[in-house]
C-alpha cells in the first residue's frame, strides 16, 4: 500500500509536469487559471501522501494551506481580474510555441541530468521529484519569458513558486513548518499586491500588454 | 622637538589659518589682510626648517591615522627637506602677493579660497613628507582636489570648469598609475612602506614596468608630453596665486615623486630608462616652448613655458639616469645638481612671471596680449620687478635661470665618458636641442614682456591702469630677489643640493666646488669650466659704467625730449596709430610659426578682397589634442553605446538574462 | 694671479676698445675697394664715433628708462666679451669669470635688452627690428654654441682660455670636426655682426633693416654706444675665431713677454681676417629675411654634424 | 542585569509596532515626526544590541532562531542609522512631495508604515538564524519596496514597480530553491526539523556536507539574492526602481537593501567554502564582481537622469564589494565591510542631497539642475564632496577601502587590477562630468518651502570622511571579528 502511495508521489510528479507544458502551449488566459487550480491540486494530493508516508503533522496543515491558497483564493482571485478586466486571449507569444516546446523538453533533460547526483544521495521517499520539480521550475521561468502579457507572466510566476513547494514537500519531506507559513504569507501578499497592480497597469496604459512597459531603458540617441 | 615636528606644526598652522577662514567666510580684509600674511609666515618657518633639515639626517615619526595596521610614516629626509624648501620659498612669496591679491573673491568667498589654498599648501608639504604608498597617495590626491577646486574659483566660466575637469580627470588618471606603481614596487609583500618598497629588488622587467607606471603617472602631472594638454588650460583658468603655486611648487611635487621613485625605491635602472625621460623631456621641452612663442594669451604662454622647463629638468633627470647607469657618480651628481637648480630657480622666476600676470589682470582686467601694451609706464613696479622674472626665464646670465642650463650642457660635454657609442652619438644632438630650447626661451620671454609692458598701450583704459598694491609688491620682491640672490651666488645652494645628490647618486659636488672659494662656480675643476656670476655681473657692470663715463662726462651731450621719429610718421605715432602698428602678438610669434609649421594644427582664416569687414584669424591647436584624446573619448563613448544596448526596457528580454545566467551557472558548477 | 696677468687683461681691454673702431674702418675701407668705391678713410669711424658723441641725443617723450639704459648695457656687456676672449694672452683674470657658455650667455643679454629697448617706444620699424634680431638670434646663438663645444670637446674643456691654450699646444693635425665647426661659425659670426648676406649695415632701407632698425630711434651718444658695442662684438668674434681656429702667437701663462710679440700677430691675422670679410661681403648678395633662419639653420646643422664627426673620430 | 534578547527583540519589535501605528496615523500631519521617533528608537536598541554584542559573546534568542555576532550586529547597526537619518530626510522631503501633489494621505500613510515595515523586515533578515525565515523576509522585503516604489502611481513608477516585483520574485524564488538545496543536504547530516536550517547548525556541520548539492544550492542562492544585490546582469530593475520612487527610498535601497541582500550570500558562501574546497563560490563572485563594475562603469557614461546614474554607481561599488569578498582572506573581507560601511554612508547622503536638489528643479534630469553651489552653498557642497567621496578620491573612507581592495587584488589576481582601475577611471570621468556640471555655474532654481535637511547629509559624510583618516581600535577589531566570520 505504501509503496503504491510511495509511487503515486511520482505519477503526481509527472501530472505537474505534463500540467507545466500544457501551460506553455496554451493561449487562453482562462484555461491557464484552470491549469494552475489543477497544479494546486496535485500539490495538495501530493502533500498529504507525503504527510500519510512520513507521519509529519505539520505537512496536514501546509497541505490545507496551499488547498486554501492554490486551489481556491489565488484562481478566485485571478478570475475576479480576469472578469473586471476582460482579457480572455494571450496574444501571440514573443517565441512560436513549437520551438518553445523543444526547448522546453531540452529543459527537461538538463533538469533530469542535474538533478540525478542528488537524487541518489537523497533519502526521501521520493528522489526522483526533485528533478521533475526543477523542471518545472524552469519551464514556468521560460512561461514567463515568452508570454507577452502581465496576467500569464503572473500565473508563470505563481506556477514556479508551485514547483518549489512541490520540490520542497516531496524531494525534502516538507521545510519547517515556520518556513512554509512564510512562504505561504508572501505568496498570499504577492499574489494579492500583483492583483492590484494589474488594474494600476489597466488604468494607466489601458491594457494589460507587457509590451507597453518598455519605456524606462536607455537612449539609443548621442 | 627634531624639524620633522616643526613642520608638521607648520602644515597644521596651515590648516588651523584655512578653518579660521571659514568662520570668516566673506570678510575679505581679515582673511586677505590678516590671515595670509601669517601663511606667509609659517612658509618662511618652513623653508628655514626644512633648510636646517637638509644638514641632517632622516628623521621619521608616525601619524595614528590612516588605515589599521598602516599608520602615516613620515619620513624627513635631504630629498624631500629640499622640496620642503621650494615649497616654503613659494608658499611665502604667494601668499604675501595674495594678501594684496584677493580684494573681490573671484566667484567663490574668499574665506573658502583661503582654506582650500592654505589645505593645498599642507598637502604639498604632506606629501613630500609620506613615507608609505597610501600616505603618498591620499596626500596626492587631497593636493589634486584642493588644487582643483582652486582652479574652479571662478566657476561661473564655463571654459574654466572645462579646464577644470581636464585638470582633475587626468590628475585622477595619474594617480591611478602612482597605485598601480606602488602595487608592482611591494612585489606581492603587501607592505606599503616605502622602506619595504625600498627593500624588494624587483627584476629587470618588473622594475622597468614599475619605472614605466610612475613616468605616467607623476608626468600626469609634471605636463610631459603627451599628458601635457591639462596645463595651458587650467593655469590661465586659475586665480593667479595660485597659477603661481601650480606651476611653481605643484610640478615640482611630481619632479619629487619621480626622484623619490626612480632613484630611491628603485636605486637607478638601466641606461635606457634615462635616454625615455631623455626623450620625453626633450620633447616636452621643445613643444612647450614653441608653442609658448606663439601664443596670444598671456597665462598660456607662461603655462607652455612651464611645460618646457620642467621638460628640462626631465632631460636633467634623464641624463643623470645614464651616467648612474654606467656607474659615473660625479657626473650623474652634476646632471641631478642642475635638475635640482632648476627646480627652485623655475620656482623662482615662474612665480613672479605669473604674479605679475596676476597684478596685470587685476589692474586692466585682460589677459589677451593683443589688448595690453606700455604698462612700464603706468605700472613702473610690477614692471622692472617682472624684467627681473623675464631675464631669468630666459635663461640670461648671471640670473638664476642661466645656471641650471649652464650645469645641464656642462654635464652633456662629459657624455665622451661615457662606453656607449650610440649615446655619445646621440647626446650631441640633444644638447644642440637644449640650445635650441633655451634660445627660443629668450624669444618668448622677450615677445612676453615686449608685448604686455612695452610699447603703446593697445587700448585706451591701460593708461589708467593702477600699479599693484604693497602686498603684491612685497611678494614680487621676494622672488625678484630670491632669483637675483640665487643667480648672483649659486655656490652656497650647491652645498644644500649636494645633500641631495649624495643621498640619491653618492656622490656631490660639494668639495670640487669649494676648492676655488664661494664666488667661482667650478663644477668639476676650474681649467674645465668655471663660471663666476659675481665677477660677470662686476665685468657689466664696469663696462655699462665705462660708457656712462664715455657718453656723460667726457662728452657734455645734451639730451632733448621729442615725440618718436618713427621714420617720419611721428604724427601716426602721435595719433595713436603707432599702437596699431606695432607688432601684435601674433605678429612677433609668426617667424616661429612658419619656421615650427609641422608642430602645430593651424586654422587660418584670410580675408577675402571683397570682405567688408576683412578678418585675419589664426588658431592654433596641439596635434595631440585632436590626434589622441578625442579619439579616446570617442572610443568610450562607443563602448557605452554598445553596454547601453543590453537595457531596452524588455522585461522578456531581462527575464531572459536571468534565466540564461541561471543556466550557465549551473553548468559551470557542474563541470 | 700675477700683475702679468693683470696687465695683460687691461691691455687686451684697451686694445679692444680702441682697436674695435679700426677693424670696423678696415673692414669698410676693403669691401669698398673691392667694390670700385672710392673708399673711406680707415679712421672714418672714430670721426663718426666722435660726432654721434658730441651732438646732443633725442630721445621719445614716450620713452622708458629702459630704453634710455639699454646702449650702456650693450656696450657693458660687449666689452666684457672682448674681456675674456683670449686675443694676446691666455692668462686672463677676468677668463675664470665666464666661459664659453656663459660668454653666448653675455651676448644673448646684450641682445635681449637690444630688443626691448626696441620694443619700447612701439613703433613699426622698432618692434619689426626687434623680432627679426631675435630671430637670427634664436638660431644663432645654438649654432655658436655648438661651434665652441667642438673645440671644448677636443680641448675637454669650456673655459676659453684653456680651449685656446690647448688648441695652440696639441699637434697640427687637419680635424674635420674642425673644418665643419669654422664653416658653420663663419656664418654665424656673419649672422651675428649684421653682415651681408643676412644683413646689410650700410642699408638705409628700413624694410630690409635686422640691426639697424632696431637704432632707429636712437641718436646722439646712445647711438654712438651702440655703433661702438657692434664694433666690439665684430672684433670679439674675429678674436674668438682667430684664438680658436688660428690660436698660433698668443702670449701664455708662462711667457707673459709673447705679449710684444702677440700685437703684430693678432693685428696681422685681423688684418687678414677683415680682408677676407670684406670678400665675402662683397661676392654675395643679401638674402630675403625669411631665408636667413634656412641659412643659419645650416650653421647650426654644420656645427651639430661637426660634434657628430668628432665623437666618431674619437669614440 | 537585563539578557541581550531584550534589545534584539526590541529592534525588532519597535519597527513593526511602528508599521502598526503609522498604517493608523501616517496620515497626519505628524506622521512624518512619528516616524523619526520609531526610527530613532530602533536605532537606539540597535546600538544598545550592538554594545553587548560588541563587549560581550554573541546572542542567541528564542532558542536559536535569532543569532547575532559582530557580522550582522555592525549591519544592524547600519542599517538602523542609515534608517533613522533617511527618516529625519524624507521629513521635509514628504512634506513638499504633499505640497506638491504628488503625494495624498492615504499615500503618506502607506508610506510611513511600509517603511517602518521595510526596516524591520531588514532587521529580521540580519538577525534570523534560520536561512528560511531569512528568505521570507528577504522576499517581504521585496513586496514592501515594491509597494514604496509605485508609491506615486505614476506610469513609470509602476513600470519600475512591475520589473522590480517579477524579476526579483522570479529572483528570489531561485534562492528559495537554492535554500531548499541546502536543507536537503542538512537533512543528510543532521536530520530534518528546523535545526537542518539554523545557520549555527550548518555551519558547525559545514565540512560535512555534500560538496555537489552545495555547489547547485551556491548557483540558486547566488542568482536568487545576486538579483536583489544588482549584479550584472541581474540588474536591469535596479535603475528604474532607483530613477521611480520617493528619493528616501533610493536611498534605502542603495545603502540597505543591497548590503542586506550581500550579507545573505556571504552567509551561504560561509557554508559553501566549507564544503567546496576548490573556492567555486569566489571564483563565481570574483567574476559577478568584475563584470558588474565595468559594465556599470560604461553605463554611467551616458545617464541623463541623476538617480538612475547614482543606482548605476551603485551596481558599480556592490560588485567592487562582491569582488572583494570573492577574493576572500582577512585583507579583503575587511575592506569589503568596510566599503560597504562607506558605501552605505555616502551614497545614502548622496541620494539626500540629490533629493532636495531635484525637488528644487522639479525635475530629474541632470540638464535641468545648474549652479547648485550658488542656489544653495551647503546643499552643492554636499552634492560635490559626496560624488567626490563615492568616486573614490581621499581622505573619504571609499578610498581606503578601494585602497585596501585593489591592493589585495595585486596580490591575489594582479591581471584584474587595471583593469578595475580603467573602470574606476571611466566611472570618474562620466559621474564627475555630469556632477560639476550639476554644482557649478549659475543656477536658476526657485528656493524651497521647507529648509532642506542637511544634517543627514553631513553626518553621512564626516563619517564617511572619519572613516577614511582615522578607524578608532575597537571599529576596527569588530571588523576584523567580522571578517573572521565570513572565513578570513
Amino acid at each position: 500500500m505504501d509503496a503504491l502511495l510511495g509511487q503515486s508521489i511520482n505519477l503526481d510528479a509527472a501530472v505537474l509536469l505534463m500540467v507545466s507544458f500544457a501551460m506553455i502551449s496554451q493561449r487562453r488566459i482562462l484555461s491557464l487559471v484552470h491549469l494552475y487550480t489543477l497544479q494546486g491540486a496535485t500539490l495538495v494530493l501530493a502533500t498529504t501522501t507525503v504527510a500519510y508516508l512520513t507521519h509529519q503533522d505539520h505537512l496536514y496543515v501546509s497541505a490545507a494551506l496551499t488547498l486554501g491558497l492554490k486551489v481556491v483564493l489565488i484562481p478566485q482571485l485571478l478570475h475576479r481580474v480576469i472578469d473586471r478586466l476582460d482579457v480572455r486571449w494571450d496574444v501571440e507569444p514573443l517565441i512560436n510555441i513549437p520551438t518553445t516546446m523543444l526547448i522546453g523538453i531540452a529543459l527537461v533533460v538538463f533538469s533530469f541530468n542535474l538533478a540525478l547526483p542528488i537524487a541518489q544521495l537523497s533519502s526521501s521517499i521520493a528522489r526522483a521529484t526533485l528533478g521533475i520539480a526543477l523542471a518545472c521550475v524552469l519551464l514556468s521561468f521560460m512561461m514567463m519569458i515568452v508570454r507577452a502579457k502581465a496576467i500569464p507572466q503572473v500565473i508563470g510566476f505563481l506556477a514556479m513558486e508551485n514547483g518549489l513547494f512541490f520540490a520542497a514537500t516531496a524531494a525534502t519531506n516538507g521545510m519547517p513548518m515556520i518556513v512554509e507559513l512564510g512562504i505561504g504569507l508572501d505568496v498570499l501578499v504577492g499574489a494579492l499586491i500583483l492583483g492590484v497592480f494589474m488594474f494600476q497597469i489597466r488604468e494607466q496604459f489601458d491594457s494589460l500588454d507587457i509590451r507597453h512597459l518598455e519605456k524606462l531603458r536607455e537612449s539609443e540617441d548621442r | 622637538m627634531i624639524h620633522i615636528d616643526w613642520i608638521l606644526v607648520v602644515v597644521a598652522g596651515w590648516l588651523l589659518l584655512g578653518v579660521a577662514a571659514l568662520f570668516a567666510l566673506h570678510d575679505t580684509q581679515f582673511v586677505a589682510r590678516r590671515l595670509f600674511p601669517l601663511g606667509a609666515l609659517l612658509g618662511l618657518a618652513l623653508g628655514a626648517v626644512a633648510l636646517a633639515a637638509v644638514f641632517e639626517g632622516p628623521q621619521v615619526a608616525e601619524l595614528t591615522i590612516g588605515l589599521p595596521g598602516l599608520p602615516m610614516h613620515l619620513r624627513l629626509d635631504a630629498l624631500s627637506a629640499y622640496f620642503l624648501v621650494v615649497i616654503g620659498v613659494g608658499a611665502c612669496g604667494t601668499s604675501l602677493f595674495s594678501a594684496g591679491y584677493f580684494r573681490s573673491g573671484e566667484g567663490t568667498p574668499p574665506g573658502l579660497l583661503c582654506l582650500e589654498y592654505h589645505v593645498f599648501l599642507a598637502a604639498m608639504a604632506m606629501v613630500t613628507l609620506a613615507d608609505d604608498g597610501y600616505a603618498f597617495l591620499v596626500m596626492w590626491e587631497t593636493m589634486a582636489l584642493a588644487s582643483f577646486f582652486l582652479v574652479t574659483a571662478n566657476h561661473r566660466v564655463a571654459a574654466v570648469r572645462e579646464a577644470a575637469y581636464l585638470y582633475l580627470l587626468i590628475a585622477h588618471v595619474g594617480a591611478i598609475a602612482i597605485l598601480l606603481c606602488f602595487g608592482v614596487l611591494q612585489a606581492n609583500s603587501g607592505d606599503y612602506t616605502f622602506a619595504n618598497l625600498r627593500a624588494q629588488h624587483l627584476g629587470p622587467v618588473w622594475s622597468a614596468i614599475a619605472f614605466g607606471l610612475a613616468v605616467a603617472g607623476f608626468g600626469a602631472k609634471a605636463g610631459l608630453v603627451p599628458l601635457h594638454v591639462w596645463l595651458p588650460e587650467a593655469h590661465p583658468a586659475a586665480p593667479s596665486p595660485v597659477s603661481a603655486l601650480m606651476s611653481a611648487v605643484m610640478l615640482k611635487t611630481a619632479i619629487y615623486g619621480l626622484l623619490r621613485v626612480t632613484f630611491d625605491l628603485l636605486h637607478g635602472g638601466a641606461w635606457w630608462w634615462g635616454l625615455v625621460l631623455l626623450g620625453l623631456g626633450l620633447a616636452s621641452a621643445l613643444l612647450g616652448v614653441v608653442f609658448s612663442t606663439v601664443q596670444t594669451e598671456m597665462k598660456r604662454l607662461l603655462a607652455y613655458s612651464s611645460i618646457e622647463n620642467i621638460g628640462l629638468i626631465a632631460t636633467g633627470l634623464g641624463l643623470a639616469l645614464i651616467f648612474r647607469a654606467y656607474g659615473l657618480g660625479t657626473l650623474s651628481a652634476l646632471a641631478l645638481t642642475a635638475a635640482l637648480f632648476h627646480v627652485l630657480a623655475h620656482c623662482l622666476f615662474k612665480s613672479l612671471l605669473f604674479l605679475g600676470t596676476g597684478a596685470v589682470l587685476h589692474a586692466t582686467g585682460e589677459r589677451n596680449l593683443g589688448k595690453l601694451g606700455g604698462l612700464i609706464r603706468s605700472m613702473p613696479w610690477v614692471a622692472w620687478l617682472v624684467l627681473v622674472g623675464v631675464l631669468a626665464g630666459s635663461g640670461l646670465p648671471p640670473l638664476a635661470g642661466f645656471i641650471p642650463e649652464w650645469l645641464l650642457l656642462q654635464s652633456f660635454l662629459f657624455t665622451t665618458d661615457l662606453p656607449n657609442p650610440f649615446l655619445g652619438m646621440l647626446i650631441p644632438l640633444v644638447a644642440a636641442a637644449v640650445a635650441l630650447v633655451a634660445a627660443l626661451a629668450c624669444y618668448a620671454m622677450v615677445k612676453f614682456y615686449g608685448v604686455v609692458f612695452l610699447g603703446q598701450p593697445r587700448e585706451e583704459k591701460l593708461l589708467q591702469a593702477r600699479d599693484a598694491a604693497p602686498w603684491e609688491r612685497l611678494g614680487l620682491a621676494w622672488f625678484a630677489l630670491g632669483a637675483v640672490a640665487l643667480g648672483l651666488f649659486p655656490v652656497p645652494w650647491i652645498d644644500v643640493v649636494d645633500k641631495v645628490t649624495l643621498q640619491l647618486v653618492g656622490s656631490g659636488l660639494a668639495q670640487a666646488v669649494h676648492a676655488n672659494g664661494w664666488l667661482l662656480l667650478s663644477p668639476i675643476a676650474p681649467e674645465r669650466a668655471s663660471y663666476s656670476p659675481t665677477a660677470f655681473l662686476g665685468g657689466v657692470t664696469a663696462g655699462t659704467l665705462l660708457g656712462l663715463l664715455i657718453g656723460r662726462r667726457l662728452y657734455r651731450g645734451a639730451l632733448r625730449r621729442a615725440p618718436a621719429w618713427a621714420c617720419g610718421h611721428a604724427e601716426a605715432a602721435a595719433a595713436r596709430l603707432a599702437a596699431r602698428t606695432q607688432d601684435s602678438a601674433e605678429g612677433f610669434g609668426q617667424p616661429i610659426r612658419q619656421i615650427f609649421e609641422p608642430f602645430f594644427r593651424v586654422t587660418r582664416h584670410l580675408p577675402s578682397p571683397f570682405d567688408l569687414q576683412p578678418r585675419y584669424e589664426v588658431r592654433i591647436e596641439d596635434r595631440f589634442w585632436r590626434g589622441a584624446y578625442l579619439p579616446l573619448a570617442a572610443l568610450v563613448d562607443r563602448m557605452a553605446r554598445a553596454v547601453a544596448l543590453l537595457q531596452r526596457g524588455r522585461i522578456s528580454v531581462y527575464l531572459m538574462y536571468s534565466f540564461c545566467t541561471l543556466v550557465a551557472l549551473l553548468l559551470v558548477v557542474r563541470s | 694671479m700675477s700683475t702679468a696677468a693683470i696687465l695683460a687683461q687691461f691691455l687686451e681691454i684697451v686694445l679692444a676698445l680702441a682697436g674695435a673702431p679700426l677693424l670696423l674702418g678696415w673692414v669698410d675701407q676693403w669691401r669698398a675697394r673691392l667694390q670700385n668705391k672710392s673708399a673711406p678713410p680707415l679712421l672714418q669711424p672714430y670721426h663718426v664715433l666722435h660726432k654721434l658723441l658730441v651732438k646732443e641725443s633725442v630721445v621719445a617723450d614716450s620713452a622708458s628708462p629702459l630704453f634710455r639704459m639699454a646702449p650702456y648695457v650693450k656696450f657693458g656687456c660687449m666689452t666684457l666679451a672682448c674681456a675674456i676672449v683670449p686675443t694676446l694672452s691666455t692668462d686672463l683674470p677676468l677668463a675664470s669669470a665666464a666661459d664659453a657658455i656663459a660668454l653666448v650667455g653675455l651676448l644673448a643679454l646684450a641682445r635681449t635688452f637690444l630688443a626691448l629697448a626696441a620694443m619700447d617706444l612701439g613703433t613699426a620699424f622698432g618692434t619689426m627690428g626687434a623680432r627679426r634680431d631675435m630671430l637670427v638670434g634664436f638660431l644663432a646663438e645654438p649654432a655658436l654654441l655648438m661651434t665652441l663645444f667642438c673645440t671644448s670637446l677636443i680641448t675637454h674643456s669650456t673655459s676659453l682660455a684653456n680651449m685656446v691654450q690647448s688648441m695652440a699646444h696639441r699637434p697640427f693635425v687637419l680635424d674635420p670636426s674642425l673644418a665643419f665647426a669654422g664653416v658653420a661659425f663663419t656664418i654665424v659670426s656673419l649672422a651675428e655682426n649684421t653682415r651681408i648676406p643676412v644683413d646689410n649695415p650700410a642699408t638705409h632701407l628700413e624694410l630690409t633693416m635686422i640691426h639697424e632698425a632696431l637704432l632707429l630711434e636712437y641718436s646722439g651718444r646712445h647711438l654712438a654706444l651702440m655703433e661702438w658695442a657692434a664694433a666690439l662684438k665684430l672684433f670679439a668674434y674675429s678674436c674668438i675665431g682667430l684664438a680658436l681656429f688660428l690660436p698660433w702667437g698668443i702670449a701664455e701663462i708662462d711667457a707673459p713677454l709673447a705679449m710684444i710679440t702677440a700685437v703684430p700677430v693678432l693685428a696681422a691675422k685681423l688684418a687678414v681676417g677683415g680682408i677676407l670679410l670684406a670678400l665675402i661681403e662683397t661676392v654675395s648678395a643679401k638674402m630675403r629675411i625669411f631665408r636667413v633662419p634656412e641659412f643659419l639653420a645650416t650653421a647650426f646643422l654644420l656645427a651639430v654634424i661637426g660634434l657628430l664627426v668628432h665623437q666618431l673620430l674619437q669614440g | 542585569m537585563i539578557p541581550a534578547t531584550v534589545p534584539l527583540f526590541l529592534c525588532l519589535l519597535l519597527p513593526i509596532a511602528g508599521g502598526g501605528v503609522l498604517a493608523l496615523t501616517g496620515q497626519r500631519d505628524a506622521g512624518p515626526e512619528i516616524n523619526v521617533a520609531f526610527s530613532a528608537a530602533t536605532l537606539a536598541a540597535a546600538l544598545w544590541l550592538t554594545a553587548d554584542v560588541v563587549l560581550g559573546a554573541p546572542v542567541l534568542g528564542l532558542g536559536e532562531r535569532f543569532f547575532i555576532d559582530p557580522l550582522n550586529a555592525f549591519l544592524v547597526t547600519l542599517t538602523a542609522f542609515v534608517g533613522c537619518t533617511t527618516a529625519l530626510f524624507s521629513r521635509p522631503y514628504m512634506r513638499i512631495e504633499r505640497e506638491r501633489g504628488k503625494m495624498t494621505a492615504p499615500r503618506m500613510r502607506l508610506f510611513h508604515s511600509m517603511y517602518q515595515l521595510f526596516i524591520a523586515m531588514m532587521l529580521v533578515a540580519l538577525t534570523t538564524n534560520n536561512l528560511g525565515v531569512l528568505w521570507v523576509a528577504m522576499e517581504a522585503a521585496t513586496l514592501t519596496t515594491v509597494l514604496l516604489v509605485s508609491v506615486y502611481r505614476t506610469a513609470a513608477s509602476l513600470e519600475a514597480a512591475w520589473k522590480y516585483f517579477i524579476l526579483c520574485g522570479v529572483g528570489i524564488a531561485q534562492a528559495l530553491f537554492g535554500t531548499l538545496l541546502l536543507y536537503l543536504a542538512a537533512d543528510r547530516v543532521i536530520g530534518g526539523g528546523e535545526g537542518a536550517l539554523l545557520w549555527t547548525h550548518l555551519a558547525a556541520v559545514k565540512t560535512q556536507l555534500e560538496p555537489n548539492i552545495l555547489a547547485l544550492a551556491f548557483a540558486f542562492l547566488m542568482i536568487g539574492y545576486g538579483t536583489k544585490v544588482g549584479l550584472v546582469p541581474l540588474h536591469n530593475w535596479l535603475p528604474d526602481a532607483h530613477a521611480e520612487g520617493p528619493t528616501p527610498i533610493s536611498a534605502v535601497l542603495s545603502g540597505l537593501l543591497l548590503n542586506v541582500a550581500l550579507y545573505a550570500i556571504l552567509r551561504c558562501k560561509v557554508l559553501v567554502d566549507g564544503a567546496l574546497v576548490n573556492g567555486l563560490a569566489g571564483q563565481v563572485m570574483i567574476g559577478f564582481g568584475v563584470l558588474s563594475v565595468v559594465v556599470a562603469a560604461f553605463f554611467l557614461r551616458r545617464q541623463r537622469d541623476v538617480k538612475r546614474m547614482f543606482a548605476y554607481s551603485s551596481i558599480e561599488h556592490m560588485g567592487l564589494m562582491t569582488f572583494a569578498f570573492g577574493l576572500g582572506g582577512p585583507i579583503a573581507n575587511f575592506a569589503g565591510l568596510l566599503h560597504m560601511t562607506v558605501h552605505s554612508l555616502t551614497k545614502s547622503a548622496i541620494f539626500f542631497a540629490v533629493g532636495h536638489a531635484t525637488q528644487r528643479a522639479g525635475s530629474q534630469a541632470m540638464d535641468d539642475i545648474r549652479g547648485l553651489l550658488h542656489a544653495s552653498p551647503t546643499l552643492g557642497w554636499g552634492l560635490t564632496l559626496g560624488s567626490l567621496a563615492i568616486l573614490g578620491l581621499p581622505p573619504f573612507g571609499v578610498f581606503a577601502s578601494e585602497f585596501l581592495i585593489l591592493t589585495s587584488a595585486m596580490r591575489q589576481l594582479p591581471w584584474v587590477t587595471p583593469v578595475l582601475l580603467l573602470a574606476l577611471a571611466v566611472a570618474f570621468a562620466a559621474v564627475f562630468a555630469r556632477v560639476q556640471a550639476m554644482v557649478f555655474g549659475d543656477s536658476n532654481l526657485p528656493p524651497q518651502s521647507h529648509p532642506p535637511a542637511l544634517l543627514p547629509v553631513f553626518a553621512h559624510l564626516g563619517l564617511s570622511l572619519g572613516f577614511g583618516l582615522f578607524l578608532p581600535p575597537f571599529l576596527v577589531q569588530w571588523y576584523r571579528q567580522a571578517a573572521q566570520l565570513i572565513g578570513g
